[in-house]
């Protein structure tokens, strides 16, 4: 396991948000994060981000105990992070977004501009333009993109396909299998469960603030109490 | 661990204390025998100029703590009322009364006007605006030579007698006389403002503070409050600027200057702003400590402007407010906060 | 007629001039505002600071000292900023705006009486440096080299900065923390040195405005909370962020102030007001405010 | 049928691009519980804050109890009798509990304009907020400051809030947002104790609660409402599936 989460407990002032949550994400993995609105998803990435630091619990990033660390801190041991909405830099340059990703590095190592293009060659036709001229689907791919440009063993993707048109949808599900191409282990928060049930190794559900579930996506298939429980209208 | 806690529970009582009716009892007490206590016309003096900068920073305290919007502007009617005050009784009529009352008045429009547009805005936005009109002001001021005497300013403010013609009269000139006039009003001012900072209008205050848009959502018009409070800080600010003008006898543009304005809200901030009494509090502070330091050196900004900072880090709350951070429930409501468990 | 001609002429350069040196201040002002959403008092102490360094620079050694001045006293004034920044306002950031507003007033009352402290009351000035000295003749007009020297000096800086903020890595950062500063921590960058960054390079303008200043104005412990008043208001004519509106803010009050003064005398600063009420009221986020740097 | 009490026609609201309520025709009829449900960033909210004056819509009317209430202020939607909860807990943090409910009482009886007499003298507003206070199970922490509650009394002291108003219709955004198990299902008693006497309009994550107490359910849909219906109609739609589950039917 690269990442594990053992027994955290977040809070937002003095609202208690996530109750004694486990997970874990193995190299190269694609491992789902389930749940409806405000079941505690996005909380959990904030936590392993350091942008919502738990108050109790232990999160181990390649083994090392990181809760304590700021944010940028856990960015530079290899942690991506594309947040819900993007948070594309709106008023730079396609390029300057992605170089602002490769800031943290020693140059040299792992992605350069050219591999991106290489991958995204709709990147390198908008690398001009600047981050609010892009559309949804461009934000999207320029916000994984980004991400990559920090050479991330780990990418924390925070429901990509939310306000996407299908046919975009599809497009970023073959991005996030090119992540899993790469060798890079991908933990995948989404209200789409059929999007994400097909991309992943492994689900978790997690609903107020509690993980009810976790195991192969063959077993929720299976279950479909849990489903309907959970997830379903 | 078990000293901090009852040193903790000692604070806390003698926070209680200080802020209700026993605190406020004392220091009536205290400031009616003011002048016997210090015998000196000089520091008779000081506690006068006190009792208008308290009347002066708690009509702005009904704007940053009770609505929470910070002005840079209040010197404006520090100045204007006492403009008004010695246009009055300089060049028209020589008497306390109509010249409080113009005061008052004028800043009450001043506000007025200011405040239809200041109020749509907030927060920065909002302290550059006051600080702008405020400029604007100080600016008037400063060049209309032929009204306002320009940066020369206005000598010879009268202290009109007061009374009632033809029964009795009482001369103000005196040093403790003019004390005991300037107590009565600012008693009487500060007393009024305490009414309203705790009716169910002051609460509203409070409220936009911590919420405006939920107060917009109980269904009261949050930019006509704002400006109702924006006219009562006003208004008070004028007594205090015509109190001052009488008092010194001797005005400039500086009184409108964004430096005074920032003295204001420093003497606020000083006592502390969640607190009724703490803007008066600071006042005091501010005057002693200026006076003090004056005594052996002539830089008494240096020493303001550290404790400035060091309380801004350290105690946000300000000093009366830190007493009462021990307590959070007694700071929203002055003494009568009902949010005492 | 010709005699008001090169009367004129004077008037728009001094106005240029006078522009130049607010823009300086104004652009350190309005990037404070865009990025840490800092509205910084004390930054009129820092160009403050910068003209009484000069003028010990240059008065105790001998003029030529002004080009030593003015490559080191901006660096001792950025290096003050950076202390301040990173040990007082970082805590606040957290906190209501209203903290570190007061704050920076602080330091303003604390700076304008240790300038008081150090160099006393009396009024000082600062002799033009000798590259700079005499004036330029044409015909009739003749004018200061120095202003003009001024007037050049604006317009470099100002592409100076644009070359900083476009062209470099920390003017990546800066934009992006201007926007999104969580994001920026998010992805590895240490916001916090970013902001001390910025806050230095602030005080670094506004000190440097300070020193430029010095040869054409007299030097004096109130210059701060004077200049701060018009550099505000020529952020909140650019709007805040951009320091392209401050550009145009600055050249702005430097013409209405050069002008205004033969139209109503006195008033000249009223015309100021007349302008930026409105801008206030009506567009609060400036003529610029979309833009951000 | 009689005027329903909240009808909404065409109601649009764009975001730039964005287009996040498109063309919504809605009716909901006196006393009826109805649930707006949908995926994240369906626009629920902004369908709310349309109605509630928060937002001026791009196109549309909105019509309370038959009278044009588009584009009106907030506090004047309030005035008509339209009282709305926040998805975000939207209190007065640094008031007591009872301020927090007092204020609302007080402004509803127009009584936010006295300047001098104390607050504790309007004893009937005192006892009026008491009594709401007592609905949210929040009397015994009346004199509490709000921050010693915890997030689900938060939630329900938010509710109390728009209860004093005496609103007769309703806008409840998440009232269960972040509850425990049991805060919930106390909450969701509470919204059906409410409902009898007046219209309620709600959205809502937890699918059991809307299926168990809804009387009727719309389902929006990048700003569109796709399905309306019975709890029973809408959980056999397959529209519905499709847009909540992503799945291709």
């Amino acid at each position: 396991m690269i990442l594990t989460v053992e027994k955290i407990n977040t809070f937002y002032g003095d609202s208690h948000i996530l109750f004694d949550v486990d997970m874990s994400v193995a190299e190269g993995e694609v491992v789902s994060l389930l749940g409806r609105n405000g079941a505690g998803k996005t909380t959990t990435l904030r936590s392993i981000m350091g942008l919502t630091p738990p108050r109790e619990g232990c999160i181990r990033w390649l083994g090392e105990e990181v809760q304590r660390l700021k944010p940028h801190e856990i960015a530079r041991k290899g942690l991506g992070f594309v947040p819900e909405d993007r948070r594309i830099f709106s008023r730079l340059s396609v390029e300057e977004n992605l170089e602002i990703g490769a800031f943290k590095l020693e140059r040299a190592s792992g992605w350069t501009l050219e591999r991106i293009y290489g991958l995204f060659p709709k990147l390198e036709q908008l690398k001009a333009h600047k981050g609010n001229q892009l559309s949804g689907g461009e934000q999207q791919m320029l916000a994984i993109a980004r991400a990559l440009m920090g050479t991330p063993k780990l990418v924390l993707l925070d429901e990509p396909s939310e306000g996407l048109a299908p046919a975009i949808v599809k497009d970023v599900g073959e991005m996030i299998g090119t992540l899993q191409d790469e060798g890079i282990a991908v933990l995948l928060v989404e209200q789409n469960t059929r999007f994400a049930c097909r991309l992943s190794d492994r689900v978790y559900i997690i609903d107020n603030g509690r993980v009810r579930f976790g195991g192969t996506v063959a077993e929720l298939e299976a279950d479909e109490e849990l489903k309907s429980r959970y997830l379903a209208v | 661990m078990e000293g901090m806690a009852s040193g903790k529970k000692l604070l806390t009582r003698l926070a209680e204390r200080l802020t209700g009716r026993f605190g406020v009892t004392a220091l009536l007490i205290l400031a009616v025998l003011a002048p016997f206590l210090v015998q000196s016309d000089y520091y008779i003096q000081l506690c006068t100029e006190i009792l208008i900068a308290s009347l002066l920073a708690i009509s702005l305290n009904f704007l940053i703590g009770y609505t929470g919007l910070v002005s840079l502007g209040h010197a404006v009617y520090l100045g204007v009322g006492a403009y008004a005050f010695a246009l009055l009784t300089k060049n028209v009529y020589p008497s306390m009364w109509a010249g409080l009352i113009v005061a008052g008045a004028s800043c009450a429009l001043l506000a007025w006007f200011m405040g239809i547009f200041c109020v749509r805005l907030a927060g920065l936005y909002f302290a550059m605006l006051t600080l702008a009109f405020s400029q604007v002001v100080y600016t008037v001021a400063y060049y209309w030579r032929d009204v306002t005497g320009g940066d020369d300013g206005m000598l010879g403010i009268p202290k009109p007698e007061i009374g009632i013609p033809g029964a009795f009269s009482i001369s103000l000139e005196s040093f403790t006389n003019f004390y005991y006039f300037v107590l009565i009003i600012v008693a009487t001012l500060i007393f009024l403002s305490w009414k309203i900072a705790n009716s169910p209008f002051g609460r509203v205050l409070q409220a936009i503070r911590e919420n405006p848009e939920r107060v917009e959502f109980i269904g009261l018009p949050v930019h006509r409050y704002k400006l109702y409070a924006f006219i009562i800080a006003g208004t008070l600010g004028g007594f205090a600027g015509g109190l001052y003008s009488t008092f010194q006898g001797y005005i400039s543009p500086d009184l409108l200057y964004w430096t005074q304005s920032g003295e204001i809200v420093l003497m606020t901030i000083l006592g502390g702003m969640y607190s009724f009494l703490g803007p008066a509090f600071g006042a005091g502070l501010l005057l002693y400590i200026r006076d003090t330091v004056l005594n052996f050196m002539e830089y008494w900004r240096i020493v303001v402007g550290s404790i400035l900072v060091l309380l801004v880090l350290f105690l946000p709350g300000g000093i009366l407010g830190f007493f009462e951070g021990w307590i959070s429930r007694l700071s929203i409501g002055g003494d009568h906060g009902d949010a005492r468990s | 007629m010709e005699l008001d001609v090169s009367f004129w002429l004077t008037q728009f350069l001094n106005g240029l001039a006078n522009a130049m040196v607010l823009f300086l201040i104004a652009s350190g002002l309005t990037i404070l505002l865009g990025v840490l959403g800092v509205l910084n008092l004390a930054h009129g102490s820092f160009y403050m600071l910068g003209a009484f360094l000069i003028f010990s620079s240059s008065v105790i050694k001998n003029p030529s000292w002004f080009w030593v001045g003015l490559l080191f006293a901006p660096l001792v004034v950025a290096g003050f900023g950076t202390i301040i920044e990173a040990f007082c306002l970082r805590p606040l950031y957290g906190r209501e705006r209203l903290y570190t507003l007061l704050l920076t007033y602080g330091f303003t009352l604390i700076l304008d009486d240790l300038v008081l402290l150090i160099w006393g009351r009396d009024y000082k000035s600062v002799p033009i440096p000798a590259l700079f000295e005499g004036r330029i003749s044409i015909g009739d007009f003749s004018y200061p080299v120095y202003f003009l020297f001024i007037i050049a000096v604006g317009p470099l800086l100002g592409v100076f900065l644009w070359f900083i903020l476009h062209r470099t890595n920390f003017g990546k950062l800066i934009r992006a923390a201007a926007t999104d500063s969580e994001m920026l921590d998010a992805l590895g960058v240490n916001v916090n040195r970013v902001f001390t960054g910025v806050f230095a390079l602030g005080a670094w303008l506004a000190s440097l405005g300070g020193i430029l200043a010095a040869p054409m104005r007299s030097v004096e412990p109130g210059m701060g909370v004077e200049i701060i008043i018009e550099s505000f208001i020529v952020v909140i004519i650019g709007g805040m962020g951009s320091y392209l509106g401050a550009f145009v803010g600055a050249v702005l009050i430097g013409m209405l102030k050069a002008f205004g003064i033969e139209i109503l005398e006195n008033f000249a600063m009223i015309f100021i007001y007349a302008l930026v009420l409105p801008i206030l009221i009506l567009r609060p986020r400036g003529l610029f405010g979309e833009t951000t740097i | 049928m009689a005027t329903p009490v909240l009808e909404t026609w065409g109601l649009s609201k764009q975001f730039g691009s964005l287009l996040a309520v498109n063309e919504v025709d809605f009716q909901v009829p006196k006393g009826e519980l109805c649930a707006v449900i949908g995926p994240n960033g369906a626009g629920k909210t902004t369908f709310f804050n349309l109605i509630s004056g928060k937002l001026e819509p791009t196109a549309g009317g909105v019509f309370f109890e038959g009278e044009d209430i588009t584009g009106l202020p907030p506090h004047a939607v309030v005035n008509k009798g339209v009282g709305r909860s926040f998805q975000i807990t939207n209190i007065f943090p640094r008031l007591s509990v009872l301020d927090n409910v007092r204020i609302a009482v007080l402004a509803r009886r127009g009584k936010t304009l006295d300047m001098f007499s104390p607050i504790e003298k309007h004893t009937e507003e005192q006892d009026e907020a008491l009594v709401i206070l007592g609905e949210v199970e929040l009397e015994h922490k009346a004199h509490h400051p709000t921050t010693e509650l915890g997030h689900g009394e938060r939630r329900n002291l938010e509710l109390g809030i728009t209860l004093a108003l005496e609103p007769r219709l309703i806008l409840l955004d998440e009232p269960t947002a972040g509850m425990s198990m049991e805060e919930t299902s106390s909450t969701i008693d509470l919204v059906k104790k409410i409902s009898h006497d007046k219209t309620v309009v709600f959205t809502e994550h937890d699918m059991s609660v809307v299926f168990s107490i809804a009387d009727r359910i719309s389902v929006l849909h990048q700003g569109s409402i796709i399905a309306e219906g019975t709890p029973e109609e809408i959980r056999n739609d397959d529209l519905v599936r499709l847009a909540y589950l992503g799945e291709e039917v």
